[in-house]
């Protein structure tokens, strides 16, 4: 009792701080969520401020560590326990306070490297990561393994304290504006296939790496093919064991179907909702109905599944600060919430009837054009960060546990 | 439209959940059920069974102690009824331990609150809840009316699907007054005037249509509240509620498909390994997680007077009557031959999924609701 | 030019005699299609006449061998080639004239003896078929094989001049009705499974057969379990080699499909069209549409969808007569035939409301309590006869080439 | 509504088909419509090709002899757009061959029939379809006026979405005359107050807006017919002959998706081997059959002008909506990650289904037509 007691007035002190410190440092611009994807800050050598205001936000959040606020100190975090750190995020929320940093290292392989790095590993990438210096990129996919990522084909060959790496990846997102890529990589040809592969750091900088957007489409795209001709990596760049690279991988996935799943939903949140742009486009009756009834009853029936949709994610997201682990949930949320995106897209743009088919040109507004590139882009939702199909075979495996 | 209510079960709805299950399942298994089916029972419910729960204060979940209830709450209702769902157990809770307490608790005066409400809470007493007239489900659609007089009121017209109607000691009439207002009104069983004709349903459910050809009540039996919106909360918790039941039923009959797809064996594996039934199943099992979710999140918001109540409950319904409906049909098609047959208990639950699917108003009613409520 | 000309001149003059005896012989009663499938005149031991018209139509036909026109007159045919047949049919319709008898021996047996039979055996079993004397049932299904049909155990053991039977069919239809079934059983347990499956003709009246109606979800059923236990069967009612029960099987079942798709359609085609029930059940506006926008689509895409399934049927049906054989193709109409029906019965019931889920009694009229059976009944469509699930395997295999 | 009208193909039909199929496939494979994409073409067709098609009879196939045509008729245009839909081919076809010569041949005074179908038959001359000016698309949603004067019509209004607009050297325009009623008319591409808006779609078909302020054309330009029936017959047509050039893209996009299953290999097999994606394209193809037989019988039914043939083209437009949606969708899934990129080609079928969908009218506005036909 007194224990939780004095808890209380510390992680208390600690809001006071926090409250004071955000009202001081937080630039009122930075007190808005970003207008695009592209407008926040992804960090990296190439990255550029879009605004001064941006740049002092980093900074100064950086100084305070609170980047990365449950990191320990020498990894450039503020070495805040679980509690203080939600604190801190209740505190930017209150503010409407924006993330001064995103980032692919933070979110996917930082937790990799504190449970499977060394401490060299974690002292040489962790603290510029949190400063925003060093952007990531994943490099998982293959192009002749798509769902079967384990067939992957990317060798990795030792030669005295180097790997020489040669192979392609696909679809890693921002290879382009990216310093570093974790990637997959067959270490051992003879052993099974899920054995033989191992979870490697490459400096995009190395000679040998040569990178190539993809178009999609949806038009252009952050995605691009990656090839490594004899790329020489170092050997102290292994994390865990060579061949442990799958289980390493396996505990990512999860991670990434979660926040996929997230992002759609989050995203989507703040289109205009489809009943307004539905009684702009066919009108509506008396009593403020949409004139047209089919498809209003469509209408309901998305807007009613995506709300379901978000009260799952809730519980599950409930459940796990109740203790539980991301586990196959993750598939079901995966699977569900980019069928959901999927149909609503769709939607929107038959709603908007031929103005919903535009490409380019003034003949269109720039929101009826995002609407199309958005349309087009989700459908890539259900097959990037595992297909559909398999979200549907870890549910039947894992959840369900049905043989086969 | 997201909510701040948790959607997890607290510790002490797990032990209600605990509670309602072991009766259930040892008092009620879905055997009990087909007895009463086969010996065409009347009543489609066991009276004795509704005193045992009315012992564990589920008869009395909304009621209040000095009536002599539990207070155990709606979301306790939600949970037996989706107990209840898991055998199809025919009990009083949806309409009399939800809504004709409901009813009482918000619309009686005091003496009939003081008469009644022991009586629901102890178990003696079960009601029909007597709304419908036409063939589907409707708020507005009632054209029994009530008159007033000195010493009461007399009612007249049909009532035509009353839940629970051939169980009922008395039942809640839905009737417009003189002033064109919706009230109900505690109309006794054997009350003059009262015809009531027995429906023999598909599912066996307890049902019956009522005529009332100047059925005379006394001042008390009115039940009304001031903003005149019980009508509307009693469908709301209806509709909620009852898609609790739904959801129970659903989460059933999908662990008794899934079962067979474990151990039924064709070809020399089991059905369950064969690809295409798997991707059937896990897309099932979704769709009972989102149900869930918002079967929960509108049974606490009703609890909570929240004002997005309303758009839950249709919201709850209407998916829950589409996950029903598909588990249900999938359950028998996965089952095969013997998915058909009256041998094995998929068919009880495909059939009450299609009588659920109407009670309270379907999938498309719920979701011209959902859609109204949103303004649009 | 001369020949087919000879050849009309000939089929003129076959139609001008038809047309004459039919107008003379078919009793006005039968000028009508059966009010249902029981009035129907389905021949057997146990069978009666509903009326005397019925009794004296097929009298008279079978005196011309025209209730199976195509046989040749030794097994109680009339020799007709296809040409005449089909003249025949014509000038049936022409007066509405209903099929004197109804005959699974006929459809399914018959062609089966005429290919792999032996002349005893057609001797001996055709021309009772023809008289309607005889009635035959299916035995295909098991308990233990249901999709899996080929792994069916009944036991067919030889002993001498005999076979002794000894197992369990399931869905064999009117069983209870049936006076002979033909059926499958396993000759020898040590082949391959699709190997020991012989096709056996069993008298139901033997000693050790039993039959048991089965209930079914819809009530009361045409379907019966039948337990055979130590039947002796003479070895002369082995139909074709031992063994070869698996190859007549198959043709058989491309038959069934066939049949079954065509039968549903013809059925539904008597019932009210939803849009008349619906108009009944929920109204409609002042320009004569369904009150009810949403329910009035949903019957607009059933009854388009079955339109086109009808369509469909029609090309294969033209097909067929353009000289293809009955292919895979069936397994398509059952499929999309089965389908379609189970959408229409659902709508049906649904449109209804509280009145569409009526079990009996006399709060609900026979019309209501037909659909509701019917409804109940169209679940059983897409089990019977190869479950959807086996027409999709059968289509992407022979259809689509697909592999596995 | 069975038909008596064969659903196979006659032999001089398969001929046709193989005349069309061997143009097409070697002049506009669908190399030929991604060129023409990437260089942006304005035109987004081949004059060329078109010229040789003309050749073939097919600019000319719904024109009499006596005015250069070779009077193929309407399947043997259904057959044409079929093979070009395999190809995504952009051809005059559709809006010329088919619209504006019907609305010549039926509507057109004598000197205006002499002037124009030998040009249309010979490949000179290539019109735009102008009829819609909403969202969506609607029979009598027509605000566009023509206003008669001594010699000639004024036309006034907006055209918002024109089949073959850039293509086009002269447009038919539905527009309404001081009687009320709505006649097309015929609008060079020069008419001074013309002004012509490109539209720059998702899948580069030849579109545009129009704008028409105070646009003078001849008396000889107006198109009518003595019923008023030209309009929803040329309607019927568009939204048969579109659901014709869908079934082939359909068609296409299966052939190409089942030659991914059997060829991408994954854990060792090909996908194709995976149930679950072997029963949804088994499911496909029986969509597929279903579309074929309703596309061919509506078109039938319209050569043969027969009296159910506006509610088989309605059919025929709604169903070959949902099953290339359906294809397309599925096509794009089973190609994986390649099938969003823009290198496979299976996205521009994609698109295509997504704009095709709403021209001539969408599968619910098709099903509502289809239901008023009914009577219901």
């Amino acid at each position: 009792m007194s224990d939780a007691g004095s808890d209380h007035a510390r992680l208390e002190a600690f809001r006071a701080e926090a409250r004071a410190w955000l009202e001081a440092h937080c630039p009122p611009a930075m007190r808005a969520p970003a207008e695009s994807d592209e407008a926040e800050f992804w960090g990296g050598r190439r990255a550029a401020f879009e605004s001064e205001a941006q740049r002092a936000w980093l900074e100064r959040m950086v100084e305070r560590g609170w980047t990365a606020p449950t990191w320990p100190r020498e990894y450039g975090g503020a070495g805040l326990d679980a509690a203080a750190a939600r604190v801190l995020e209740e505190e930017m929320r209150r503010i409407g306070a924006r993330a001064p940093l995103k980032s692919l290292g933070m979110w996917m392989l930082a937790p990799i490297l504190f449970e499977h790095g060394t401490e060299e590993q974690r002292r040489e990438h962790l603290p510029p990561i949190a400063r925003g210096e060093i952007r990531w990129c994943q490099g998982y996919s293959e192009p002749g393994a798509g769902s079967d990522l384990a067939s992957l084909s990317t060798r990795a060959v030792r030669d005295g304290e180097m790997f020489v790496v040669d192979g392609q990846k696909i679809w890693t997102s921002h290879a382009d504006l990216a310093d570093w890529m974790f990637c997959l990589v067959r270490t051992d040809p003879d052993l099974p296939k899920h054995k033989g592969i191992s979870f490697l750091l490459i400096d995009m900088a190395s000679p040998g790496v040569r990178v190539r957007p993809i178009r999609l489409i949806s038009g252009a795209s952050p995605f691009c093919e990656t090839f490594f001709t004899a790329v020489r990596v170092p050997a102290r760049n292994l994390v865990g064991q060579a061949g442990a690279g799958w289980t390493i991988a396996k505990a990512l996935l999860a991670h990434e179907r979660a926040a996929i799943s997230r992002l759609r939903d989050g995203a989507v949140q703040e289109e205009e909702p489809l009943e307004v742009l539905a009684r702009r486009c066919v009108g509506a009756d008396a009593e403020g109905r949409i004139a047209d009834p089919v498809l209003r009853d469509r209408i309901a029936q998305v807007n009613l599944d995506a709300l379901c949709n978000r009260l799952a994610l809730q519980r599950s997201t409930e459940a796990e600060r109740a203790g539980r682990e991301p586990g196959p949930g993750s598939s079901m949320a995966k699977l569900y919430g980019t069928e959901i995106n999927k149909r609503r897209k769709e939607l929107r743009v038959a709603i908007q009837g031929w103005r919903g088919m535009g490409w380019e040109g003034d003949a269109f507004t720039p929101d009826e054009l995002k609407s199309v590139r958005d349309w087009l882009r989700s459908r890539a939702s259900s097959i990037e960060g595992g297909t559909s199909e398999i979200q549907l075979d870890i549910i039947a495996k894992r959840v369900l546990g049905l043989p086969g | 439209m997201a909510t701040t209510r948790t959607l997890l079960w607290s510790e002490d709805e797990e032990l209600i959940r605990r509670s309602a299950r072991d009766l259930v399942q040892a008092r009620m298994p879905i055997s009990h059920f087909r007895a009463l089916r086969d010996a065409g029972s009347a009543i489609g419910m066991s009276r004795e069974v509704w005193r045992e729960m009315a012992g564990l204060g589920f008869a009395g979940a909304l009621i209040p102690e000095r009536w002599g209830g539990a207070g155990l709450g709606l979301v306790a209702c939600a949970i037996v009824l989706e107990e209840c769902g898991r055998t199809l157990a025919p009990t009083a809770t949806l309409a009399t331990a939800v809504l004709a307490a409901t009813a009482l608790v918000e619309g009686g005066a005091d003496a009939t609150r003081d008469a009644e409400l022991p009586r629901i809470a102890s178990g003696e007493s079960v009601l029909g809840f007597a709304h419908d007239e036409g063939l589907h489900h409707a708020r507005d659609g009632v054209s029994t009316r009530a008159a007033a007089g000195a010493d009461g009121f007399t009612l007249h017209g049909e009532k035509s699907f009353v839940l629970d109607g051939t169980a009922a000691d008395a039942f809640l009439v839905s009737a417009r007054t003189d002033a064109g207002r919706i009230d109900l009104f505690l109309v006794p069983r054997t009350s003059r005037g009262l015809r009531i004709t027995p429906l023999a349903l598909v599912d066996h459910r307890s049902a019956a249509r009522l005529a009332l050809e100047g059925v005379r009540v006394a001042k008390g039996a009115v039940l009304s509240r001031k903003d005149g919106a019980l009508l509307p909360r009693l469908c709301d918790r209806g509709a909620a509620l009852l898609a609790a039941e739904m959801l129970g039923s659903t989460e059933e009959v999908f662990a008794r498909t899934l079962a067979w797809l474990k151990e039924r064996r064709q070809f020399g594996v089991p059905i369950g390994s064969f690809q295409a039934l798997r991707h059937r199943a896990a897309a099932m099992s979704c769709e009972i997680e989102l149900t869930r979710s918002i079967v929960l999140a509108a049974v606490r918001a009703l609890e909570a007077d929240a004002t997005d109540a309303p758009a839950l409950a249709s919201a709850a319904k209407a998916r829950a009557t589409d996950t029903f409906l598909l588990v249900a049909a999938e359950g028998i098609q996965m089952h095969g031959g013997l998915g058909v047959t009256d041998e094995v208990d998929i068919g009880l639950f495909y059939k009450r999924a299609w009588t659920s699917r109407g009670i309270f108003g379907d999938a498309a009613f719920h979701r011209d609701r959902f859609a109204r409520l949103g303004g649009y």
